[in-house]
């Protein structure tokens, strides 16, 4: 007999509190008349403020709910932390930018916070099943975002596309774990882990062949080569708050999910994970980076270097070390501060009803505001992974995870992908100082929050950059499980 | 375990006729109950699992997946409206704007 | 040890960041104060580090004024500066050229002179960097670090093609150094699996190198990354583009200090960290080097744009610096380190000159110029001095360290003295072709005849280069004197490492045809 | 002492600087200051002089120049016979030269730039003579040969001085590449390049290194002393001012190679096949220099051949290893061809630049003192007895005989022969005979200023010969002095009576004079020529096309090497190759990024089909494994 007792609750305390704030705001958007929605944003800020607080006094311990299907460790920890910091942006992001595309209705908040909540249990559980309920929560929520701004074509056929493509590959998802249910009778990794290792020949290679089914789903999410489709249509579609949060945060869980999956559960065939992911890695560097030199829609650039750095995060999990998965986490911290930062900077320079922004947009953009320029500049050095910038310091520890498992010929390859990546980050520097004829009036959305938006991203990715000690030693060891 | 490997086939065919379904058709809405397909034949899979393995712990994932199936077509649904007051159609080779 | 108990190298390095600081606080318009501001930081860096010079202790080959701080500790990075006999004069170089370059660009720049200016210091705290950083990762940053500031710098102060040159600069040096990159990690790695400790410091990383078989690609990929910095022969057909679309003090920088961090790379990886490898491949470079000497002299004799001479110019002399450093013995290893003093100094006045004609008359090709010395004789004596000592002649810096590489070279190998010393002509031949289109003869375009000689300013500036290339050229004794005891430790830590297995170079390569020459004082010198 | 010494080195560095810094405000001045400096080094140099004759040695270092690894080369000056020989001579010539520019450079734009020039001049050949180690010596190598460059193209409106400067400064650098290699086999051997280490551990050297570093260091003085292969730069160099050409081309630079052979004596004693080589290319050079004087027509370019030749046979004296005839003989040919230099430059300076003989004739009514003069210096290098040449020829001629090279002698007889004849051909042409002076010219006397240099000039080349070279109480006054440094180096062969050598020579001399004046002066002189040149038309053809030399070298090297270098070099190797190269990799980026974006059709059933293409090949392959 099952029983539960409020020990069990212990884990999840990160999630009741932002469910707490959501259901605040639910009831609170009934009571606000149309023309002052922001208030929403605001409980939304507060309550994100709050669980960050709430996750980082409670960092350090590990409790397990729920007869382990919840898990609260240093891991999820620092996810929820990932997860926090980039619902916060995203929301300073999309406090003004909402009520100029008329989307002001209260939902859009309560909806973002749901999706982080799934989130945030999708990163810390090692139950498949509560597993593929976060991720469909998370992927429903995702849907309704990205088709928010209901009279837009493009988002429209975004989240057609987002919807179609998720849920083919969440079905693949619950095929495997059906498959993994059905092969040990229990869909929990840690009691996987032990009947895989004792195994016959037999049931390991179902056991990979479930596991591949569950790669397509998580592959789907974090936009790995060849369920990567979805991205550059989505990020261009979705308005570009939405993109941004959804460039970090449900990759993030997912990263968190499937390095539970594959250091617990697939423990014994790692041997066999690792040559898969080896080309997957590789062929999602190279597709991210190659097609994204043609680009000339911002929005869609950053989609095509999410991919790229989806790669890059791969090879930091092909190395299979404690470095490699450290790295991971630490890149996806860094990721937020560069790619938010990136956004921020398309919204910035995005005008009224006018769908996906060129890179053309940008010409003249250094000199009309130095600042933001100056911030743009650092962004792109930053993805392009060149000193003093997090995104160096991130991808030098996925690299050197990789020259450590002795991937030499891996990282070689993830380097050149990084210097091929430098013409286009550069190029958006090139139309933004040295190309002459300024466009008429740079247009500009003159909102605090997003400007505070800008500067939290600066100052992120140079700090860490430069002082990356005490968040690099917490991610190196978080993934000790 | 008697031998359950026809029963798993069936699930197997079912699973490609929905993946086919999703590919081939072009109305949006033969594409959801394709999905709809596919989602309830992974279910199938545990139902059979679960009975031929004697615990029932598996068709209690398939209500779990069977709530996520229904909501996931609710969604469906309202983006499969909005298509149509954007497009008036729901065709889903119309909406290729973005490409390349 | 740090003999002056205050962190000098990081006040050098980070002074100009704080110029920054304050340049913003200054409006755009007030361009005087912005130049003054600039410039006065950078002298005060220059004169600081002069300071170097004096405290500077030549009996020890340890590194001195050094700072040491854990950065990451749990990975064994410190952020860890210092300097001895190989890297004390090229700061000085450094702060040196910045001083002159920014005092040359008061009449050239007049578009954007704020943002110039902050390029400008964050390009001489980059520089520095790389120059004084001892922890292997630092010096990584640093070196990516400083390519900012001069892509920026050519991309929007340049000239016509500027986005290109800026474009094909940045991605060659790039790619080449993310090579380095992976090689850092693989040494850190590897020398973890040999030793035990993780460590990033460089001196411990050479004190006991690879075995033999694990240099290889090592020495390969710093290779490459430091080849094509320098530029050696097949990696330097950046040098032109940027060189061409760069603003006057741009190419100063990027001729007299950029092209040393590639020289400097090897003495600090290459050589110390895989021994055994430099001797085997020593071959290699010194042959790339021999042809760099001479493909760059002569192509740079049918270049018809003065600023393209000089960067084949550039890749000449350098060719000389990587000859007499892999030459492995004292006279070739300092004249490579003297070499690359004397580069930055007669190479960037070379850039000033052209600079100076360039802001008159807004053209470089030669078809332009002609019968200047007529016009502008100050102007016309200053050139020949600065051109004389790129030519090597005695009694100005270019002979003393081509000298030196030419007696490294002569006793690594005698054919290499042999053929090298034939540079020497090839070299006046360009340079006096250059010097008769631009200067003599009676011009025949009207436009030259307005132009008006140099004013305080420009005076003042080339005076102090020339200054600096006849003191060198007259008593390079202090200089040389610094080197001796850095010099001695490296080479008797390379060589130590000679007799296990590679083939010694010189021994195999005895001339025959002349006559068996048998070398008697191997080690007289 | 050493302290007089640096002194009088650098006193013309003194002139040199006030002039070129002050030049603006000293402008007319210039003259008097120059002369004065070399007045003043010229002073210094008597007392010096008198010390070395007395015996004593100065070698002291001022400081360390370079010192790296245990090669330590000092800055310093050594005083000695030898040196002291070139410090007079030197001294003494220059200092006339530049009184005698005061009048002649009078009213040229840029005086006092010519005149910095000149004492910079004479202060690097001073540090050449002076210099106690390679290294001091070949600073002044390169320093003088910089100097002839800017002094050469010192008119450089006119772009054939400007080419003749560039032409003289990279063949004397091709020379210097020999004398670099010849210092660095030295400093390999003896680990210093100063005079008193090497010269008495010189007998270390295994004889087929010092034969190698002779041949080298040989190779460089035929650059700077304009020998065979690389004389064509001197012809070409008379662009300059005539006192330029006075004193860098006849009386000191030349002659620096035949000095720095004579310094590294004791390493030429060892090799006998290298001062063999020194002393036959020494000969060659002579004659066939004085087979292209025969027929010229221009006043200074003969000088320049002849120049050529002379230097020729101080070679051979310095390669049959008398060393000290070589150099007797540098020091009176400095004083008369000085002395021609100046008097042709005088005939030039009366013609207003016509350097023509054909345009002039019978001057010596309108020139008396210069026509007398020029004699003088004509029978002094034809080698007529009272005057010097014929004491320092003689002693050459008389040393290779005995000292066993009969076919040196030989040439050396014929060139005699022939310097007479080209020497009184110049006299007779211009200063004899009609005048063919065209109209609107009316040549008139030197003025006194330049005519007293030439009357001292004149007085020297007459006695100096007789002082030095006449036999007193037992042995020859310069003999002895300049063996005290560098003894004859190989013993006698054949043993000649003397008197038959000096007969034999001053035939060789009064028969060209006599053969002169037959081609010339009387009436019928003009047909006898034209048949002559009937007769020998080919021998004739060659001698006034100069054997084509100059020719050759530009289609063999010079303008192949221009065309490969820019055709080939930079269009092809460094645009096409490795230029394109570097540009197609990124291409290739870009190309298959463009192939690779196709993949992105924007049909949602091609990404469905992406996502379920992904799946199936994975699982197939795993699923294949297991079979």
């Amino acid at each position: 007999m099952i029983s539960y007792s409020l020990a069990d609750f212990k884990p999840i305390v990160p999630e009741l509190v932002l469910l707490f704030f959501t259901f605040l705001i639910l009831f609170v958007d009934f009571a606000i008349p149309k023309a002052k929605k922001k208030i929403n944003g605001f409980i939304a800020l507060i309550g994100v403020v709050i669980t960050f607080v709430v996750v980082l006094s409670l960092y350090g311990s590990s409790w397990t709910g729920f007869n382990d299907m919840i898990v609260f460790d240093k891991a999820s920890g620092f996810v929820n932390v990932v997860l926090l910091l980039t619902a916060f942006v995203a929301i300073l992001m999309s406090l003004d930018f909402i009520k100029r595309e008329e989307i002001n209705f209260g939902e859009y908040y309560e909806i973002l916070l749901f999706s982080l909540v799934a989130m945030q249990v999708f990163g810390s559980t090692y139950n498949l099943i509560v597993m593929f309920l976060a991720v469909e929560t998370l992927s429903i929520a995702m849907y309704i975002l990205t088709a928010i701004k209901r009279n837009g074509l493009r988002s429209t056929e975004a989240a057609m596309k987002y919807f179609i493509l998720g849920s083919f590959a969440s079905s693949f998802l619950i095929l495997g774990i059906a498959l993994i249910y059905g092969l040990f009778g229990t869909v929990d990794l840690l009691r996987t882990k032990e009947l895989l290792t004792g195994a016959d020949t037999l049931h390991t290679w179902i056991a990979i062949v479930s596991f591949v089914l569950i790669l397509v789903g998580f592959g789907f999410k974090i936009a790995a080569f060849p369920f990567h489709a979805w991205t550059p249509d989505v990020y261009e579609g979705a308005i570009t708050p939405i993109s941004a949060f959804m460039s970090i945060a449900p990759k993030a869980a997912s990263f968190m999910a499937l390095m539970r999956l594959l250091v617990v559960g697939m423990f014994p065939i790692q041997v066999e994970w690792t040559k898969l992911l080896w080309v997957i890695a590789v062929f999602t560097m190279f597709f991210g980076n190659l097609v994204a030199l043609w680009q000339k829609d911002l929005k869609r650039l950053l989609g095509y270097s999410s991919i790229a750095h989806a790669g890059y995060m791969l090879v930091g999990i092909t190395a299979a070390n404690s470095l490699g998965y450290g790295a991971v986490l630490f890149y996806l911290f860094g990721y937020i501060f560069m790619n938010l930062g990136a956004f921020s900077v398309a919204e910035y320079i995005s005008k009224k009803d006018v769908e996906g922004c060129l890179i053309d947009d940008l010409r003249g953009m250094g000199y009309k505001y130095p600042l933001t320029g100056a911030a743009m500049l650092i962004f792109m050095f930053s993805l392009a992974g060149v000193p003093p910038t997090v995104g160096f310091v991130g991808k030098y520890y996925l690299f050197s995870a990789a020259v450590k498992s002795h991937l030499y010929w891996l990282a070689v390859l993830g380097v050149i992908n990084s210097a091929i990546s430098a013409y286009f980050y550069l190029n958006i520097i090139v139309t933004m100082y040295m190309k002459g004829g300024a466009k008429e009036e740079v247009v500009s959305f003159p909102s605090p929050y997003l400007r505070a938006a800008i500067a939290i991203g600066a100052v992120g990715t140079i700090l860490f950059g430069v002082a990356p000690g005490s968040v690099l030693n917490a991610a190196l060891s978080s993934i000790v499980f | 375990m008697q031998y359950y490997v026809p029963f798993l086939m069936v699930a197997f065919i079912l699973f490609a006729v929905g993946a086919i379904g999703v590919l081939v058709r072009r109305n949006f809405f033969v594409v959801l109950m394709s999905l709809e397909i596919m989602i309830n034949s992974a279910g199938l899979v545990f139902v059979i699992l679960s009975y031929f393995s004697g615990t029932i712990s598996g068709q209690v994932f398939f209500i779990f997946v069977a709530a996520v199936a229904a909501s996931e077509t609710a969604v469906g649904l309202a983006i499969a409206v909005l298509m149509y007051r954007v497009r008036h159609t729901v065709d889903v080779t119309e909406f290729s704007i973005m490409k390349r | 040890m740090n003999q002056l108990h205050f962190p000098i190298l990081s006040f050098i390095t980070f002074w100009p960041l704080l110029g920054v600081f304050i340049l913003l606080f200054i409006n755009r318009k007030n361009e005087t104060a912005i130049r003054i501001v600039t410039f006065v930081f950078m002298l005060i860096d220059f004169l600081v580090s002069t300071l170097l010079y004096f405290y500077f202790d030549p009996t020890t080959w340890q590194p001195q004024f050094v700072d040491k701080i854990p950065w990451i500790s749990s990975l064994g990075m410190n952020y860890y500066l210092g300097i001895d006999g190989l890297s004390l004069f090229l700061v000085i170089l450094t702060t040196f050229l910045s001083v002159v370059g920014q005092f040359s660009t008061w009449s050239a720049i007049k578009e954007k002179v704020k943002e110039f200016n902050i390029v400008f210091l964050l390009l001489l705290t980059g520089m520095l960097g790389v120059f004084e950083s001892l922890d292997a990762f630092l010096f990584y940053v640093f070196w990516e670090f400083e390519l900012i500031p001069m892509y920026l710098m050519i991309g929007i102060w340049g000239g016509p093609h500027r986005v290109f040159a800026t474009m094909k600069f940045f991605l060659y040096t790039f790619a080449g150094s993310v090579f380095m990159l992976v090689a850092i990690m693989a040494t850190y790695f590897l020398f973890h699996h040999y030793t035990g400790t993780y460590t990033f410091d460089m001196f411990q990383l050479a004190s006991h190198p690879l075995p033999h078989h694990l240099q290889f690609w090592l020495f390969l990929a710093f290779f490459l990354a430091f080849a094509i910095k320098v530029p050696m022969f097949p990696f330097h057909t950046w040098l032109p583009w940027a060189h061409v679309e760069a603003p006057t003090a741009g190419s100063v920088l990027l001729a007299g200090v950029l092209l040393k961090m590639g020289t400097y790379g090897f003495l600090r990886f290459n050589l110390p960290m895989f021994p055994s490898m430099t001797h085997a491949l020593g071959i290699l470079v010194i042959v790339l080097a021999i042809t760099g000497i001479f493909y760059g002299a002569v192509v740079a004799m049918v270049q018809p744009d003065w600023k393209k001479l000089v960067a084949y110019s550039s890749v000449s002399h350098l060719g000389y610096a990587m000859l007499g450093m892999f030459a492995l013995n004292s006279q070739g290893m300092e004249g490579s380190i003297m070499e690359m003093i004397n580069h930055g100094v007669s190479t960037g006045a070379l850039f000033l000159m052209v600079g100076i004609l360039y802001e008159r008359r807004h053209t470089r090709l030669f078809s332009e110029y002609g019968g200047i010395a007529a016009i502008m004789p100050r102007y016309a004596v200053l050139a020949g001095v600065v051109t004389l000592s790129s030519l090597g002649l005695p009694g100005t810096n270019g002979f003393i360290s081509e000298f030196l590489c030419l007696i490294g070279a002569f006793k690594a190998n005698i054919w290499y003295g042999i053929v090298v010393a034939g540079g020497a002509v090839v070299s006046a031949v360009y340079l006096l072709m250059m010097f008769q289109k631009v200067f003599y003869v009676k011009t025949r375009n009207v436009k030259n005849l307005g132009l008006k000689d140099l004013d305080l300013r420009e005076t003042v500036y080339m005076g102090i280069c020339v200054l600096g290339i006849l003191w060198i050229g007259l008593y390079p004794n202090p200089l040389l004197s610094r080197m001796h005891v850095s010099v001695e430790h490296l080479l008797q830590h390379v060589n130590s490492y000679s007799k296990q297995i590679t083939i010694n170079v010189d021994k195999n390569l005895t001339c025959n045809k002349l006559a068996k020459i048998n070398v008697i004082s191997r080690g007289g010198l | 002492m050493e302290w007089l010494l640096l002194l009088c080195v650098l006193s013309p560095a003194v002139g040199c600087i006030i002039n070129g810094l002050f030049g603006r405000w000293t402008y007319r001045a210039a003259g008097v200051i120059g002369s004065t400096f070399l007045g003043i080094s010229f002073a210094l140099a008597i007392p010096l002089i008198i010390y070395a004759i007395q015996g004593h040695i100065i070698d002291y270092d001022y400081y360390h120049w370079i010192i790296s690894g245990k090669l330590d080369v000092p800055f310093g000056l050594r005083l000695d016979s030898l040196s002291a020989m070139m410090l007079g001579v030197v001294t003494f010539v220059s200092f006339m030269i530049h009184i005698y520019s005061i009048g002649y450079m009078g009213g040229h734009k840029g005086y006092a730039r010519f005149f910095a020039y000149l004492n910079l001049f004479v202060f690097a050949m001073l540090l050449l003579c002076m210099g106690n180690n390679y290294l001091t010596l070949f600073i002044g190598w390169e320093g003088v040969g910089f100097c002839s460059y800017i002094l050469i193209g010192y008119y450089y409106e006119k772009k054939t001085a400007a080419d003749a400067g560039r032409k003289a400064f990279v063949t004397t650098r091709i020379g210097d590449v020999g004398f670099t290699i010849g210092i660095l086999f030295i400093i390999l051997y003896f680990g210093s390049v100063k005079f008193t280490d090497i010269f008495p551990q010189a007998h270390i050297l295994p004889p087929m290194i010092a034969t190698i570093i002779t041949l080298a260091l040989f190779f460089g003085a035929t650059g700077k002393s304009a020998q065979f292969p690389l004389y064509v730069w001197l012809p070409d160099a008379m662009e300059g001012p005539t006192p330029v050409s006075a004193l860098i081309h006849a009386a000191t630079m030349v002659t620096a190679g035949v000095y720095m052979v004579a310094r590294s004596a004791p390493l030429y004693a060892l090799s006998p096949t290298g001062s063999l080589v020194v002393a036959s290319i020494g000969a060659f050079t002579a004659f066939f220099a004085a087979t292209m004087a025969l027929t010229h027509f221009d006043l200074k370019r003969i000088l320049a051949y002849s120049t050529i030749s002379q230097i020729g046979y101080m070679m051979i004296g310095v390669g049959v290893g008398a060393y000290w005839t070589g150099m007797f003989h540098l020091m009176t040919h400095a004083f008369f061809k000085a002395l021609l230099f100046l008097s042709a430059g005088a005939v030039m300076h009366a013609m207003h630049g016509i350097l023509d003989m054909r345009l002039m004739g019978g001057l010596r009514h309108k020139m008396p003192q210069t026509c007398a003069v020029m004699i003088i210096a004509s029978l002094a290098i034809a080698g007529i007895p009272p005057l010097s040449g014929f004491f320092s020829k003689d002693h050459i001629l008389g040393e290779a005989l005995m000292l066993g090279h009969p076919i040196i002698w030989m040439v050396g007889v014929i060139t005699a022969f022939m310097t007479a004849y080209y020497m009184f051909r110049m006299v007779f042409f211009t200063f004899f005979g009609e005048s063919r002076v065209p109209e609107g010219l009316h040549p008139h006397e030197a003025p006194n200023v330049m005519l007293v240099p030439l009357w001292v000039l004149a007085v020297g080349s007459i006695v100096v010969g007789a002082i030095f070279g006449i036999k007193m109480h037992g042995h020859i006054p310069i003999e002895h002095f300049i063996s005290l440094t560098s003894p004859v180096a190989f013993p006698k062969v054949y043993e000649v009576n003397e008197s038959l050598l000096i007969i034999i020579s001053i035939v060789a001399g009064v028969l060209g004079i006599a053969v002169a004046w037959l081609s010339y002066i009387p009436k019928w002189a003009p047909k006898w020529r034209s048949w002559f040149v009937r007769t020998f038309h080919p021998l004739y053809r060659c001698c006034f096309n100069l054997w084509w030399v100059d020719e050759v070298y530009n289609c063999l090297f010079c303008r192949p090497f221009w065309h490969v270098s820019e055709r080939f070099l930079w269009k092809v190797v460094d645009d096409k190759l490795i230029d394109a190269g570097v540009d197609d990799v990124g291409r290739i980026a870009g190309l298959a990024g463009k192939a690779v974006r196709i993949l992105q059709t924007g049909f949602i059933n091609n990404y469905a089909y992406w996502v379920s293409a992904g799946a199936l090949i994975v699982c197939g392959w795993y699923l294949l494994k297991i079979m």
